[in-house]
């Protein structure tokens, strides 16, 4: 039982680091109404911040490193983002008064990436000593833009079975009203709860023609993100030019504390949240529970497999595991808003924001770290 | 000299702001004006995956001056078939005595 | 079909943005929409301790559509009584020639 | 008792905001209010240096309350004859059913 | 004459200052009316980052502190902030032109704390090498709240018996408009020269009954404020986690640099403000540059006998008289005015802004320094 | 030929600098339509940092310069920057299809100075180990309020002889509308392309009186302007307190790093101008891409007569073409728009951001540098 308590103590220590501790602080503060914000464009400017140090970081490294190694995480990367989006459209689209279209988006949220949880991720891996290479945050396009584009495809199947079979039922019922669409044609699953009964139009809506999914504009939509441009930009100037000075007196060691204040607006936003999750239903919460933690092992289990097969490092599982646990708060919600547009934006980003995210830093971190820490000393 | 026109108003969701101006543009107004704006309506769905904390309003409200009643109800039919659906969104019409000043209209 | 309605358009200071939302809600409105908005008046006194420096606009104006002139009045005596002794604001009606398009009206 | 009015609006550029604010002064109305906005019109001719990324909008809108329709005329005169040759700008009359409460109208 | 001397070449020397040229360079370029200015999100950022550095510090060094000795000094701040306002009560207050209301919410502002000014006192202290109790900064609270509420209560019981004469003056007098309220009613006291006598209102506005005065929500209002939810944060992280590593990556590194700015902020305000003030009579300058002064005296009383009692340290009474002589800038005037709002927010913020603080700042923090430096001597 | 391949290299190893990095990964993030963007309020405190930090350092160490030196300098500052836009009243005024108005205000932005550019260039000298004058940075002003006073007074010479015209034609046109104005009466220059046919007036436009030009105004008007107030404070702080540890210890330190994200703000800004100035004609293309060159070896042949004469550091002489070559971007276009308001700002900011600036910084400070440096070898 050696192992067990060793990683119960390690799992114990971690969660005092600051910046858990910043997280719940933020849980706190904005839980007994304080009206303490950190400004829009602050908390804009740090994302920028921490994703371009990551990438930075990241390319100067790369620089020296053998990119052949990198193959089979990132193939892995993606067939764990692509799986999450699966899971969740076969066990919370199942649910009962889950409404599929919300579930598959939900799913995509966390499939997707967010570079919050890398960047603490990667600081407490620091912080442990803990080796992996350098290129293991540039793994985070590979599993986050597949798991949002197989979202988006599968509720788009999803929509247009829907509207055929709604389509073909209504013309026999001549004269009934247009307005409806995708939303409100869905029998019992109207959970949002609105209905355009009362609305006034003045005149019909026409009848949207089902369009074919195109990858490609969803895939530019997710590298226009901000988080990814920050990341890729980074990375290109680690690897196109000499940034040492810059990295070095700068956005290295600003990291950590504008990281700490991340997790205190994460923390004020997860508070925040609670209420959208709970209009929504309790299945939400018990996926954004357990799904961080499932698929966090998921990835270690492929990550594994590429140490085993490829001397991947344990640093490197752990990254990504933490990236399979997190769920994208930057730039999923607005693509799936664009992508998803039938899906209700209360249930995906009040899983991931209120509970999800929480879940992947106080739990999901130090769990896959302790792990990996367990690992190396057997 | 100056004219009779009709302003009609849209309030809906941030992210539309660069498909409905198209719309506005290719229906023939000279010109739109839009601005930052909160609200609450029906079905109060959150627009974006922005934090709440400090945040900035997610609507936006445009107002159009078009010279006759039926190119804003053309404006905002279209508006509404494409993004009613699945957007928050209101659309109304009102009055203008007079454009006293214009650099076209 | 379209519909007839009233717009009460109140301006007054940020600070009462929640209570003046309630007030609203409670009145049986459908909805509101509100933007920031600086303006000068008879008061013209300061609502808060913001820096004036480089400061945003610390007034508001709610828009709220109802569908008779006795809501909007409603809503904005109540206003009134509760506010506009000790804070700057203005409250008055518009016409809106009709409602084009809402989830909910 | 309420009142009936006139609403002058009046959309331009930004840094015209302390010159038109004093034109409406000297007009003689009891206020005015302005927002931030954005929009598109025939000039389209952008109005200060600072970056278009992540720009906030460069427009202001006016909106003044006046008693009667004279005094928005000179008020949109002055303004229009001062600066809409070199500047953005449009500026429109709507009627107001009544005002219902003001510190001083 | 040894100590007038000691004393005058030590407060001549504080004068030069980085803080207080930073201050004086705002006030200049205001005055010259540029068009340099910090942004709002800046300037909000920086009081969180003061504010949580000046927590996080004292949380750290309370760890291992025994906060029995703190009682003493914290009892006394309570006094102190109850004390300063009934002075205002007693003296602004009875000035001709001056409005009672108007002059108890600004009684209330000068017993409340200013963050800026305690983290310039702090800062100034620090560079001095005076040493002071780890939990000094933590009676910021207990100073603050009292004074706010003491304010808010006064001004409450006097409003309504305001009221009571003028309801039953009116019994009298039927057919009286109602719509004139606490503000106007005042004979003689009108300084800011509105009345509604033109106003138009759709119905008679209902009469408002007076309602009981609760203190708890005004503790709480206070104490869901900006820049003490940031100060007790800091506190409770510094006590609870081991935040360390990024205070001393990322808090206290930047502490002096953004203070300056901050100062150059408050300079430019004071300039801005003056126009406000100069509306509401100069009985608000004299009590604003005098009050400082004398509150800090008082304070500093206060703070030697806590000295010769339990031992509280002499860096540690000038921070009682810093707190004391500061008027807040940031909670106190949104408390105020919802808790008063009959007060014209011109006289208090003008008051506090334009002069109070630049007088605290400027001769309030060189004095007390200088003394305690002087009795140390001694 | 050991010059010529001297320079190359020098030029070439510049080109790899993270200044010119961040730059060019602006531009390219800007051109793939990336969402990501630098709020508004981190830009301009970016700016503010970086104009105070390079007035506080000169400011130290003017203390103990002679600032009999500076005269020479100023004087050749200043007459660059008339020269500047006499070059452009001259050349790009007589263009086909050049608005008279437009090239003048053009040449008085590329006249003017930018302090990006300037930070920039101070970077890069102190990375490559020159040593120039402490008081070099405060050649700036002496450049940029003479060369944007001289375009404001050439346009207003101009439009009054244009107006004369007008007005003596319109009188015997009687009826003729008044509405034109400046703009609209130039026959042929009508760039913009936007008449006022169409539009609708309530009463007709009064005639506009002309008025005489004041110069006081205008150097008023800039001294306010937020950059050149930045500098200045920061000098007077630098000379008359002691700010030497925020200077240390905030101010120096964030430099570099402030400075490299300014550089992607220039960058995405330059590719979002670049459909602006596509608008306005290829002149101004070819004038904003040769001027900045030109410009700057101008103030080099001047900083080389400073250089033998009395002894003007070959780093002063690189600062001097260095501001030559910039174009004012932050202070200068509201300064221009106000004073030339017929003037088509889409002119004059399109040909200095999107094109005036990168090559100033991209070509013309290595270029000047290592002219220098080639000089400083021989
Ligand atoms: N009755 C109303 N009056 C004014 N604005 C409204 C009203 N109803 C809805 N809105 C605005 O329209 C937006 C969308 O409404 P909805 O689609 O009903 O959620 C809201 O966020 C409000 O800004
Ligand atoms: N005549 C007016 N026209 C437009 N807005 C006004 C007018 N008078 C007052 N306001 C607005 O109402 C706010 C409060 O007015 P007051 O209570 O008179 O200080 C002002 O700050 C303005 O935004
Ligand atoms: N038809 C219109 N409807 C609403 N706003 C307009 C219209 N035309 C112009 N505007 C506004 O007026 C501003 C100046 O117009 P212009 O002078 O034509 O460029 C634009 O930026 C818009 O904000
Ligand atoms: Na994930
Ligand atoms: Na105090
Ligand atoms: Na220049």
């Amino acid at each position: 039982m050696n192992f067990w308590s060793d990683f119960l103590t390690l799992f114990l220590d971690k969660l005092q680091s600051p910046t858990l501790g910043f997280l719940i602080g933020g849980m706190v503060v904005a839980a007994v109404n304080s009206r303490l914000a950190i400004p829009d464009a602050i908390y804009k400017f740090i994302v920028f911040m921490l994703l371009i140090k990551v990438g930075l970081s990241g390319g100067i490294a790369i620089r020296n490193a053998n990119l052949a190694e990198m193959l089979l995480p990132a193939v892995f990367a993606m067939v764990v983002g692509i799986l999450i989006v699966f899971i969740g459209r076969y066990t919370l689209a199942n649910m009962p008064k889950v409404k599929v279209v919300d579930a598959i988006a939900t799913a995509g949220l966390f499939g997707a990436v967010s570079g919050s949880t890398l960047a603490a991720g990667l600081t407490i891996l620091e912080t442990e000593g803990i080796q992996y290479e350098p290129w293991a945050a540039a793994l985070y396009p590979f599993m986050d833009i597949p798991a949002l584009v197989t979202a988006i495809v599968l509720a788009s199947i999803y929509t247009s079975k829907q509207r055929d079979k709604y389509f073909s039922k209504e013309e026999s019922l001549s004269k009934q009203r247009v307005t409806a669409g995708g939303y409100t044609s869905e029998q019992g699953g109207n959970a949002g709860g609105y209905s355009s009964n009362q609305g006034i139009t003045a005149s019909g809506y026409p009848k949207r023609q089902p369009e074919r999914v195109k990858i490609w504009p969803i895939v530019k939509e997710s590298l226009q993100g901000s988080a990814l441009s920050a990341l890729l930009l980074g990375l290109a100037l680690g690897i196109l030019t000499r940034p040492e000075s810059v990295y070095e007196s700068f956005f290295d060691p600003l990291f950590r504390g504008l990281l700490s204040i991340l997790m205190l607006v994460m923390g004020m936003e997860a508070t925040a949240r609670i209420g959208e999750l709970r209009k929504v239903g309790q299945w939400y919460a018990i996926y954004a529970a357990v799904g961080p933690l499932l698929h966090g092992f998921i990835a270690f289990g492929f990550g594994m497999i590429a140490h085993f097969t490829t001397g991947f490092s344990l640093g490197g599982v752990v990254i990504l595991a933490v990236i399979a646990s997190s769920s994208s708060d930057i730039s999923g919600p607005p693509t799936l808003r664009a992508g998803i547009p039938s899906a209700n934006p209360s249930a995906y980003i009040g899983s991931s924001t209120a509970v999800g995210t929480p879940v992947a830093l106080a739990i999901g971190i130090p769990l896959f770290i302790g792990l990996a820490q367990v690992l190396m000393g057997s | 000299m100056t004219q009779q026109a009709c302003k009609l108003v849209i309030v809906t969701e941030k992210l539309l702001l660069k498909k409905i101006a198209k719309i506005i543009d290719e229906a023939g107004a000279t010109g739109y004006t839009v601005v930052d704006a909160g609200g609450k309506g029906s079905r109060n769905v959150r627009s974006s995956g922005q934090p709440t904390i400090s945040d900035t309003y997610s609507n936006l409200k445009f107002e159009v001056l078009t010279p006759n009643r039926d190119m804003a109800v053309k404006i905002s039919d279209e508006v509404a078939a494409q993004f009613f659906d699945d957007y928050s969104g209101i659309a109304y019409l009102c009055d203008v005595m007079e454009v006293l000043h214009a650099h076209k209209f």
